[in-house]
């Protein structure tokens, strides 16, 4: 096992954020000053089925510590069924990464709507601390990808 | 790392007063975005959304032929729409600008600066990333076709219409049996005013007919559609009727004189008999009978002809074929009602084997003065006054399952009431029970209507469904148990009626099949949004009024089709729409022709076709998907479908978005 | 046609009759029926509780019987048909029970619901037809009035029976047409008789079997017939109302197929 | 090992099958039931009894006696709760335990006719007794 090495763990987040609600979600927890560790970087799709399960990999090839997709609640989705097929997809991902052996608190689904800036903000701390407590990623991560 | 030489990024961090400067260091994500290969220029401003931060932007685009902006500011959800306009003014695509959000997503949240700083960098990093492979797109545009279509003529179907035809646009309705007026015509009495129904329905149905901008099929079905939002291609079948619609004066006589009277009158619900030529009720409209082919003895032997020998204006016409009706609309409604459920399965309340056993709406025809008893209350079996009457509520809603529906179908309690008020009140010496779950009222004035039937009427309300109905010693035997009271009732009573659940007419699979609109399980037409679309199909140009969407009275059908109304209004003040360019896009070289992507979007905006395509030198036809980038709504779906990486959506593409996890994860 | 064969304790004691008949009307209308080879009693309930395995086991046996010659099941006792076929229906679809039934079992292969079982009265619709019955009636029905009494155990539950439809069952009274007489339809005849009550209490199944009769009575039956030998013992000694002769099904297909002695 | 009320109405919950979280409380199974006269627990009350954990109740039930298992509960269910089931495991529960029989075999003699069907035994023993 490999352990703390490094001076201090700086976990990377990448958060997949459906444009209609948990990007409203997001911004509305930044209106209200609602604070979530700056690890989490958020990048804006449409919706959470235009999630490519390759985007999660690429993320954890190019040393991503965690991965979170948000999207509408189901039923709420903006193009009525954009979520069920993103929440089929990432139950199929998650097993494969499970075989893989990355952890399975690395990855999660969440559903935040727009009005839920106090989810959005406990999600992202409660993900932040789960990573934490995993440590670095060390399982997809591509070397040669890393810049020196 | 991929660099496109040819891209001249311009970078523009926003102070936004204090709110992003107070916590992000705005001079480093200057300098970090300005070392970012690609970027030509860095600039920052305390209010770049302000007329004079536009002014900077739309500048340097212009001073640097800038390629792409990348605007590190507030969420694109406030201001993209802003700097594409800046952008545009510049003479730049304004699908060249991306928004780094380092207000909401930073400054706003991290304060600590040094956190923030950071943050923020690799925000505008992935902007940078993810604008150096966007790509200029068109907004494109179709045209309207100032003319609707109604699916459907009953109440919630000529509401549409009247409200659309009042706005000043053509309406078509098209009404599948001969006349106009659906259900609603079939109703006694309506609640919770207890009004006549044709009393209010037929000044409704006679505007309709007179309306200069409306036109009526009746006895007609759409069979055909094809095109999208803003030009949908129609083909309505009109059924031959027999009779020419110039020349009948509905005087009624060949209907009298017919020698085929035997057959079940559907509008009576079957209780009683029509002739084979027939109007469905007196205040039909059009008020012009067809001949029910199937059961014309002239259309069966060739003989008779007894109606063409007694019309006197030559009106009918055994040779008359079906037509077919083509014409373009802007936008479709569809209104097609719904239907009671078969009770073949519920033999437990002997409804296919005791006459006496009836339904909700043959109830309604019974008290109807045109009714197959002319509105006396009698039993079908014998034809005697019922002493007592016992109404079964819920028969065939709230099941799990196969036998029923799963849904509550809303209206049964209140016209129970009704029914039960209604009788109390003609004949008061007719005992009514009510055998309830429980007694949903929701509604304006409802739940002081359902109480007056209990405490004015002196309605029996039972909580408890009742286990069995048999009929015996010639009146039927109610088997049942009173919750409350924990008892057992067994109580002996003279006809039993069965609020049997509503379900959409059968017809509105097919129609949402050539429409593209999504249907439940239920058979129910699927709303864009439940709570904030609730009278728009998904698919583009669609709406939705009545029943057809879920169960409803109505005045709730009233309103719904009042909103479907202005909504195709919208869409009809319009000359032209103007389409999302960010729609996905298939490479015909990639596709492999699975379906894959056809079977996942919601709109039905994929279709296939065979095509030449050009693989390289090689030139053949292939089975390639296509978009329509009229339909398509831009989720991507269909991009993660698809098994050969051929489809993509423009502005939000696989490699714009791996370019911005790179970026991150940099 | 050879059908492996069921017929229960109480057709080799009490209910004989409808045994013998059942076995002279098969070989008139073309069919055999061939017992299995040391059957045991199916219990005469079926255990529902999800736990119960070795209650189970003799009717996982008879089915595996069939299995291995490769035939149908046929049985005829409401009780039997009603345990046999919900067993079976626990092994194609309740992984548990297979599995701990298979391991008690011993069998040279793991028995999974892989046999048919048809009701004797199955067999005739599905089978033979009821028209093609029709024509093997030497001695129609003419002018009987009788009445069909279903009981529950061939309906219920309708999903796993599969009899016919569980408010309103059709196929005894198509039975009954098919064989001249004309087919009472009365509304109880898909309630209980009481069942094994009666064993200890006779109150409750004389107030049934009395509504039943009444029932029967009241639309114009002159006589009842029935499949299950319990069914027939409660209409027949409990109550105290008018009563209809009950008899077996097979009692009537034999008379009517000419082969029951006099 | 004692079991709490808790523990017993989950294990009713497993023995049953019984869908008791679905019922809506419509009391079709009672308006079916050809024994619930004779009953002291309706069968919708028995859906109840489980979701409120209150088994010793339902143990002492003279219901158990007296419920026909004609499935017409089960069949006329609109919510697929199986009632029946739940009456069933209950009764299970009692047999099970020792001295919980409702048929002794010293009683049948006295019980018998010429014409009573060895089905009639075979089935009583099974619901009575274990």
């Amino acid at each position: 096992m490999q352990v703390e090495n490094k001076k201090e763990f700086q976990p990377k987040i990448v958060a997949f954020c459906c444009n209609w609600c948990s990007y409203a979600g997001a911004d509305l927890a930044g209106s209200s000053r609602l604070a979530y560790p700056a690890d989490v970087k958020i990048i804006r799709v449409p919706c959470s089925c235009r999630v490519n399960p390759m985007f999660i990999l690429r993320a954890f090839q190019r040393g991503a510590d965690g991965v979170i997709m948000c999207g509408c609640h189901p039923g709420d989705c903006h193009y009525t069924t954009g979520n069920y097929y993103a929440r089929r997809r990432m139950t199929l991902l998650f097993s494969m990464l499970d075989y893989l052996g990355v952890e399975h608190g690395r990855t999660r689904v969440e559903w935040v709507s727009a009005a839920e800036g106090v989810k959005f903000s406990t999600v992202m701390n409660e993900f932040v601390e789960k990573i934490y407590s995993l440590g670095e990623n060390v399982r997809l991560e591509d070397l040669r990808c890393k810049e020196s | 790392m991929e660099v496109n030489q040819v891209q001249r990024i311009g970078v523009f961090v926003c102070h936004c007063g204090t709110n992003i400067a107070a916590t992000v260091d705005i001079k480093r994500v200057l300098e970090a975005a300005a070392k970012e290969p690609g970027v030509v220029h860095a600039e920052d401003y305390q209010y770049m959304c302000s007329e004079a931060g536009q002014q900077k932007v739309r500048e340097a685009i212009k001073e640097k032929q800038l390629t792409g902006v990348v605007v590190c500011s507030c969420s694109p959800r406030m201001h993209e729409n802003t700097f594409r306009g800046a952008a545009q003014k510049a003479g730049l695509n304004p699908y060249m600008v991306e928004i780094a959000n380092i207000r909401e997503h930073v400054s706003w949240i991290h304060k600590n600066i040094e956190e923030g700083t950071e943050k923020a960098i690799i925000l505008t990093r992935a902007a940078i990333a993810k604008v150096m492979l966007n790509a200029p797109l068109q907004a494109g545009q179709s045209k309207v076709v100032k003319r609707a279509l109604v699916i459907g003529g009953g109440i919630a179907g000529i509401q549409t219409a009247l409200d659309i035809a009042d706005a000043g646009y053509e309406v078509d309705i098209v009404e599948k049996t001969p006349s106009i007026g659906g259900r609603m015509s079939q109703l006694d009495k309506t609640f919770p005013t207890l009004d006549c129904s044709a009393c209010i329905l037929t000044p409704k149905m006679v505007d309709a007919a007179a309306h200069e901008k409306i036109t009526i099929y009746t006895y007609s079905e759409v069979e055909k559609v094809s095109g999208f939002v803003g030009d949908f291609q129609v083909d309505i079948r009109k059924k031959a009727r027999s009779v020419d619609m110039s020349k009948c004066t509905g005087c009624g006589v060949c209907q009298e004189k017919c020698p085929s009277k035997k057959i079940p009158n559907e509008f009576n619900r079957e209780l009683d008999n029509r002739a084979a030529i027939y109007t469905p009720f007196a205040q039909a409209i059009p008020n012009v009978p067809v001949i029910d082919r199937e059961n014309c003895i002239k259309f069966k032997t060739g003989k008779c002809g007894v109606c063409s020998k007694v019309c006197l204006a030559g009106a009918v016409d055994y040779e008359q074929q079906d037509e077919i009706v083509s014409q373009n609309y802007g936008a479709i409604v569809v209104a097609t009602g719904f239907d009671t459920i078969k009770l073949d399965k519920y033999e437990e309340y002997s409804y296919q084997s005791c006459p006496d056993v009836i339904t909700s709406l043959e109830l309604e025809r019974i008290m109807n003065a045109a009714g197959p008893t002319k509105g006396h209350l009698e039993r079908l079996s014998d034809g005697k006054a019922p002493k007592s009457m016992v109404f079964i509520q819920c028969v065939g809603s709230r099941c799990a399952d196969e036998r029923g529906k799963s849904y509550c179908s809303k209206i049964c309690c209140m016209y129970t009431a009704k029914h039960a008020m209604l009788i109390r009140d003609k004949y008061p010496d007719v005992d009514v029970t009510v055998f309830y779950i429980d007694v949903r009222t929701p509604g304006k004035n409802f739940d002081e209507f359902y109480r007056r039937a209990v405490e004015e009427y002196g309605v029996h309300y039972i909580k408890g469904q009742v286990g069995k109905v048999a009929e015996h010693n010639g009146r039927l035997l109610v088997q049942g148990a009173d919750l409350i009271d924990n008892r057992r009732i067994l109580m002996e009573t003279d006809m039993v009626v069965l609020a049997t659940a509503i379900e959409p007419n059968p017809d509105v699979r097919k129609i949402a099949t050539m429409l593209t609109a999504s249907i439940d399980t239920n058979n129910f037409l699927t709303e864009s949004h439940a709570k904030l679309r609730p009278v728009e199909s998904p698919t583009a140009g669609i709406f939705l009024s009545g029943v057809c969407q879920g169960p409803k009275d109505i005045p709730e059908t009233v309103a719904q089709a009042g909103a479907a109304a202005i909504k195709v209004v919208g869409l009809l003040a319009k000359d032209y729409l103007v389409t999302n360019p960010c729609v996905a896009k298939s490479d015909e070289l990639y596709c492999n022709g699975c379906s894959a992507c056809e079977k996942v979007c919601p709109y039905g905006a994929i279709s296939y076709e065979d095509r030449e395509v050009n693989d390289h030198g090689i030139r053949e036809v292939r089975r390639v998907a296509s978009v329509n980038s009229a339909l398509c709504q831009g989720c991507g779906a269909c991009t993660v479908a698809c098994p050969s990486g051929a489809m993509d959506l423009q502005g939000f593409s696989n490699r714009q978005i791996l370019a911005e996890v790179d970026a991150i994860c940099r | 046609m050879v059908y492996s064969y069921y017929p229960g304790c109480t057709l080799k004691n009490k209910a004989q009759d409808l045994d013998k008949y059942a076995r002279m009307s098969a070989e008139a209308l073309g069919f055999t029926l061939e017992e299995i080879q040391e059957w045991q009693c199916c219990g005469a309930v079926y255990p529902m509780a999800t736990d119960e395995i070795a209650t189970k086991l003799s009717a996982v046996r008879a089915l595996n019987d069939a299995k291995e010659k490769g035939q149908d099941l046929v049985t005829l006792c409401s009780a039997c048909h009603h345990v046999i076929k919900r067993v079976n229906d626990d092994m194609q679809n309740v992984e548990d029970i297979r599995t701990r039934a298979n391991n008690y079992m011993e069998l040279k292969e793991p028995y999974s619901g892989e046999t048919k079982v048809l009701h004797f009265l199955e067999v005739i619709r599905d089978r033979i037809g009821f028209d093609a019955l029709k024509e093997k009636v030497v001695k129609p029905l003419t002018g009987r009035k009788i009445g069909a009494y279903y009981g529950c155990m061939l309906l219920r539950p309708g999903n796993i029976m599969a009899f016919d439809d569980p408010e309103n069952p059709t196929i005894m009274e198509d039975f009954i047409s098919a064989l001249g007489a004309e087919a009472v339809v009365y509304p109880y005849r898909n309630e209980c008789c009481g069942g094994y009550i009666s064993l200890k209490d006779k109150e409750l199944p004389g107030k049934l079997v009395d509504q039943v009769m009444a029932s029967a009575a009241y639309k114009g039956a002159e006589e009842l017939i029935t499949a299950c030998p319990l069914c027939l013992y409660n209409l027949k000694h409990s109550g105290s109302g008018k009563k209809l002769t009950v008899s077996y099904i097979t009692e009537l297909l034999a008379e009517a197929l000419g082969v029951k002695e006099e | 090992m004692h079991k709490t009320e808790k523990d017993k109405a989950i294990l009713l919950r497993e023995m049953s099958g019984a869908n008791v979280d679905k019922c809506m409380k419509c009391g079709k199974c009672s308006a079916s039931c050809p024994s619930y006269d004779e009953m002291d627990i309706r069968p919708h009350q028995f859906v109840s009894y489980v979701q409120n954990e209150d088994v010793e109740a339902l143990l002492e039930s003279k219901s158990l006696w007296k419920c026909l298992s004609c499935f017409a509960c089960v069949e006329r269910c609109p919510r697929d709760v199986k009632p029946a089931m739940i009456i069933e495991a209950v009764r299970q529960m009692v047999v099970r335990q020792r001295g919980g029989n409702y048929l002794l075999p010293d009683e049948v003699p006295e019980l018998l006719d010429e014409e009573l069907p060895q089905q009639l035994l075979a089935s009583a023993f099974r619901k009575y007794s274990k």
